[in-house]
């Protein structure tokens, strides 16, 4: 089991991270959380231009770099620390995780070249009205058309998907977990943006009225595909959890660094140096766990489940703890609009209850952890 | 003079009322009368709009006035705070020329002190107010001021003296706030609202007559005010609603309170509207959870211990001991209950968490309590200062080493921002 | 509700602590966990002599003073504070009450005088193997020999069980709950102490063989009885807590005032003195929540178990957070044998979990509050 | 002098040790060969017991140690914080008269560094080192020292100058523990064990020659010291235990062991005995609590975090890189795991938490772990320090302001006690 980042990786590292300082900073985001689309298309052509970010992860013969799950937590942490807008969480991580996992090889070298490429983006439709992020909460049950497949229903709290090209749809047949292509333009299919605390993030409602839809995967056990897309969703979403809190941190230390009240720096205050002591301690436990669940997945761990739970719980409260920390160290001015902290503050909630909240992935870290015991 | 007793005043109050008191007149000719009888603030003195009576008689006369549902002078809002720092620190031409028109509610007032540079440390103010003749010039920026943009008038603080050490170097103004010299912008919050404004002054002009108490006493006097302001959500709570009742004068204080209470319309979602997490949880089916029960659990006893330790020092206060270390408890507390019912409304809310506006839970009123907890902590007093109050203040601990003493000017401080 | 103590009140208060702090300083509570009956006979004899505190929340008729919850939370409070050796929750509170609330009339009127007198001394056995604090836990069904009734079986954690002169004895008959009185000196009974963790509060573990058992409260609802009884307990302990627990903040800001590093007081440094005003807080609050629940209990509040849980869980938390406060602020001298903040520790840690652990009354608490509703 | 590499070293070792191990050896007898050798501490210099390798290069000698079951010179206890620091600060004949007997374990050392009155302010230390002809008078008082009751040598930090500052008025010795002016008393804990001792100096001697480095030298000699005392958890880990084995060396090894490790066995309840939850959860048939589950999942992530955060400390060290702020972060992780083992512990003993002892759950050990874990967050310096230290020397905040500088003599300090 690996522990530190080798010297190739954090090269990497700081590629990303000019990249992104250069193309997304703060201001950037404001732009698209105005914005309609919710992304700037340009930066996202050079997303995959420059750093052949959506396909870090697929394999060369699909168009992608070929690298693990490390290298993909590389680049997620350095979106969340950029506070990046752009699909690349919904289309890279997302559905072309679920893609690999749930099609079969055929369909993987027809629909991932143009998702690792960037050229094309897909969003995956899972969660239901009961919000339920696991398998346990699909129960829209595909219809036939004779050999045609039909969906009816409605799919809640799609990432990214409003502006996703193609959506990938979890449905059941026979009481299993079945994969479905919808075309974007389909028939019968109706999205719409939902309102959401965090702007920087875009969820969609998506109805399903007779929508024509093709099943992918027939060979392929959708359901474990399913549990092993999850895990990675799980730790890829932890380690922007971590990229947001490190910025945090940096951004209120330099800032107690700076600010007098009664005549010396707040840094200098036990009350302020002791809680950036504390966030430090909770980011950097969080991100052993993430660094670790992304090396068992890397290496195919059987307790990777648990691992995985473990990394979205402590960075979601990691997380969560810096966002407050946060605006108090800056005070009044933390909470304002036009002060850029509340925008990861945003980011830091709506991480913390995508996939499960805390509580709910301790439970299910248990559960694994006696399953493997 | 001997103090009159329960009986008689409630007999006083009874027939002024009945001789007064009618729902079709006009607000604030009613309350012009009312604060001339002295009836609506009867502990304050004869002289001033007043009747000289012991702070708990005015809970007696209070009851009167609720028990035929009549309007009193105009209480919420910053301009009573004015009226009582006014009232303490004022020479008898600002009493004269500002008491009625606060009582009544023709005059909106504003309060100047916070700036950005000086957030904790109040008496860092570095607004400045310079001799110019016989009138003061004013420079510099306020920040968190509550209604400026209907004010009338404003109480700042500022500085009159680089000399003086940092607490004696300041003075207090009422100041015009029609003027050029003077403009207020609003500042929005994460939350999307924009409750409070930033004040800029640009040779803003005072004249020498409308400076309080003498030249360095603005931090007494700011205290005074502040001291005020504790109580000031006492206020809030008992008088922020009208009856529902027709009558011309009840439709005037209805448009009243509605104005002065719209920057304060999300603080309900800032305290964690504890009221709607048991039912909230009920309906989603969450309080099945063990774990959410928990933690429904903790914050429903926090709040409710909170609620009574905050009656425990009112108790005491009404029985005429001094305060408990209660009064200074409750802000810590309030910060406590407000983040623990972010954490209840979160697990709850679970997914839906996630949804704002007409997708939100509850019409987008949980979002706003997830985004409006966080100002908790800050305002009014962060939770630090709040703990640095009750260790050195109730619990008698060393302060800690000052090292903002000597000339103000020498003293390290944050930069001076332009416009 | 009253939300204050009266001058009376705090007169008896004053009292209660002159006695203490003459007769009970923490010299006496050392000497008594060293001693094998674990209490001094003669500071039990003035107790009941000089203040009538065993019988303070009895009736006068019995021999008792005819105060209230509220009477008897001072007492306990100022216990605590005084870390007193005496069988007084096991007797004055938990037996004496359990007759209060178990026993018919005429068996109070024989019984209860020569504990109000603390003339004699009751422990109540109620809990057993499973170690549950509730009903469900007594499963312990009574045996009848004709007329007469027998017990077979253990009951553990029975508090001043060892120095007890009788015993009452919580049991089955019929499914519903039945108060027994077994003599200290039956046959078939057997006492022995228990290893525990606070040695200056005695548990014994009680073992019946075919013990000769007295029926007590014949037409009495036992099971209300008993309910009522375990929320006084929860009230009186919680108050013995909070006392405990403004003691050890005293202390811990006095010496927070004196000790010297780094060339100031380390009360002057924000890390302790933000702890003490946190503390002070805790403290604060479940002092509140001890008070309502005595009103409560005294006012008839049909809310009482709701109040009565909520004030045992604070007063649990903020006990122990006292105490691992008082530790941390005294530093390593905090954790000797000879210092005496670590005698709070152990009663704070025991009080913790006796009658139930906070988990356990928060779960009770939310369960009262939707049965209220 | 070129660098020999792993395969070379290897080869060496292995020779040697085939020349000269066999496990029915004396214990000493060996160590003095192996001292002597330089194979006992291959990084120390070839003049003083040592091959003048590189760190890693140790690794692979301990690894044909571990290969053949040979042992290794005496690495555990305070002995070996002597040797590095003698090693690093001592005169050629403190070096020969003292290293030699550390190595083969014949001299047991022990650190005379903590005070009652300085405890996390070490350099505020008040015993008194006074000239006296050649030698040194020693009076004061030490405390939170391990094995002083039977080590033969103490190193001790005490105040040479009193005009000095602080941390410039200290000096380091050596001193005799074995006579008339060091008196030695056990320091019982509230957990029952008594593992540390005060030592009580009146007018001790140390001759001339038994100081080490310069006279106000003492302070920076003391925090060699200490830095080796930071990485001695591992050692403990490593050398804590002998193999499985007879042998008479065996014997006599695990003699030495049992003794140094005395007054370190309740150290695993102090950190919390993690080992113990899931299990216990699983026996008690409490894991299926769900409040429980959540208490636990909390301590089996934080303490497998905390362990990953610190094997990412070690593989970078080995990398070569330098240390991040993992290093001092562990001792505020290791606090928070106890403290949260604790939370779990008693809420899986649920009442059985009452009971110690024999009557107490897993033969009295959650007894002990409850009674032992409030030392975490102070021994080897408290959250508070470790706070301070990651926020000043990791996050580079600024310090706070020193009250303790000029003159000692003129310092605030607690009063020195007396016997």
């Amino acid at each position: 089991m690996r522990f530190s980042f080798s010297d190739e990786q954090e090269q990497f590292r700081a590629v990303v991270r000019r990249f992104l300082d250069d193309h997304a900073p703060p201001s950037a985001a404001r732009a698209c959380m105005a914005s309609a689309l919710g992304h700037d298309e340009a930066v996202w052509a050079r997303l995959a231009d420059d750093l052949g970010a959506s396909g870090i992860h697929l394999d060369e013969a699909h168009g992608g770099q070929g690298f693990g799950q490390a290298e993909l937590g590389i680049i997620m942490e350095e979106m969340g620390r950029a506070l990046l807008c752009a699909p690349y969480f919904g289309s890279a991580v997302l559905a072309a995780g679920m893609l690999r996992h749930g099609a079969t090889v055929a369909e993987q070298a027809e629909l991932l070249p143009p998702l690792a490429s960037g050229a094309r983006r897909a969003a995956l439709a899972w969660v239901e009205d009961a919000g339920r992020w696991d398998a346990a909460g699909i129960t829209l049950a595909a219809g036939r058309d004779g050999a045609a497949w039909r969906l009816d229903g409605r799919k809640r709290f799609v990432v990214d998907g409003l502006c996703a090209d193609d959506l990938l749809v979890l449905a059941r047949v026979d009481g299993a977990l079945a994969l479905f292509l919808v075309a974007g333009d389909a028939r019968g299919l109706a999205r719409r943006a939902l309102e959401v605390i965090d702007p920087t993030r875009r969820l969609a409602e998506v109805d399903f009225t007779a929508t024509p839809a093709r099943r992918l995967g027939a060979d392929v056990d959708v359901d474990a595909g399913f549990a092993r897309l999850f895990d990675e969703a799980l730790v890829a979403l932890a380690g922007e959890t971590i990229g947001g809190a490190r910025r945090l941190h940096a951004e209120a230390v330099e800032y107690a660094r700076l600010r007098m009240q009664f005549g010396r720096p707040i840094g200098s205050f036990q009350a302020i140096k002791h809680q950036l002591a504390d966030r430090l301690l909770d980011i950097e436990l969080a991100a052993a766990a993430v660094n670790h669940a992304a090396a068992a997945l890397d290496e195919n761990d059987p307790a990777v489940s648990a691992f995985a739970a473990q990394a979205k719980a402590m960075a979601s409260e990691a997380g969560m703890a810096m966002a407050a920390c946060a605006i108090q160290v800056h005070g009044g001015i933390g909470f304002t609009w036009d002060h850029d902290t509340h925008l990861w503050y945003k980011r830091a909630k709506s991480s913390e209850v995508l996939l499960g909240t805390p509580a709910w992935h301790r439970e299910r870290y248990l559960a694994a952890l006696e399953a493997n015991a | 003079m001997s103090m009159p007793d329960e009986h008689t005043v409630r007999a006083e109050v009874r027939a002024w009322l009945a001789e007064h008191w009618h729902p079709e007149q006009d607000l604030v000719e009613w309350r012009g009368i009312l604060a001339d009888s002295g009836w609506g603030m009867p502990h304050w003195p004869r002289a001033w709009y007043g009747r000289g009576l012991p702070v708990a008689m005015s809970a007696v006369v209070d009851e009167e006035f609720d028990a035929i549902e009549a309007v009193g002078v105009a209480r919420i809002g910053i301009r009573l705070l004015a009226g009582a720092t006014l009232l303490e620190h004022g020479s008898e031409a600002h009493k004269r020329r500002f008491l009625r028109p606060i009582l009544t509610g023709e005059d909106t007032w504003c309060q100047l002190f916070s700036e950005p540079g000086s957030g904790s440390d109040l008496a860092g103010a570095t607004t400045r107010a310079e001799r110019d003749g016989d009138d003061w010039r004013i420079n510099g920026q306020k920040v968190w001021t509550t209604s400026a943009h209907h004010a009338e008038w404003g109480l700042l603080l500022a500085r009159t003296d680089w000399d003086a050490p940092k607490h004696q170097g300041l003075s207090c103004f009422v100041i015009d706030m029609r003027q050029p010299g003077v403009e207020v912008q609003p500042l929005k919050q994460m939350n999307g609202y924009a409750s409070f404004n930033q004040v800029f002054f640009t040779d803003a002009v005072v004249p020498a007559e409308n400076r309080l108490g003498e030249i360095g006493d603005g931090w007494k006097i700011a205290m005074t005010t502040l001291a005020h302001e504790r109580r000031g959500a006492d206020a809030l709570r008992r008088w922020g609603q009208a009856p529902a009742r027709a009558g011309r004068i009840y439709d005037q204080l209805r448009a009243e309170i509605a104005s002065v209470l719209e920057p304060y319309k999300w603080y309900p979602q800032r305290a964690g509207r504890v009221d709607l997490a048991l039912p909230r949880a009920r309906e989603t089916g969450r309080i099945a959870d063990p774990a959410v029960r928990q933690e429904l659990a903790r914050l429903l006893m926090l709040s409710s211990a909170a609620e009574w330790l905050a009656r425990r020092a009112r108790a005491a206060h009404e029985l005429g001991r001094p305060q408990g270390p209660e009064g200074s408890l409750g802000k810590l507390a309030g910060s406590e209950v407000a983040r623990q019912a972010a954490r209840v409304h979160t697990l709850v809310s679970d997914a839906e968490a996630l949804l704002a506006g007409r997708d939100g839970p509850h019409d987008g009123t949980i979002a706003e309590i997830l985004l409006s907890v966080p100002a908790t902590s800050i305002a009014g007093g962060t939770d630090e200062i709040q703990r640095n109050i009750i260790a050195e203040r109730v619990l008698d601990l060393p302060r800690e080493p000052r090292l903002d003493g000597g000339p103000f000017r020498d003293v390290p401080r944050n930069p001076e921002r332009g416009r």
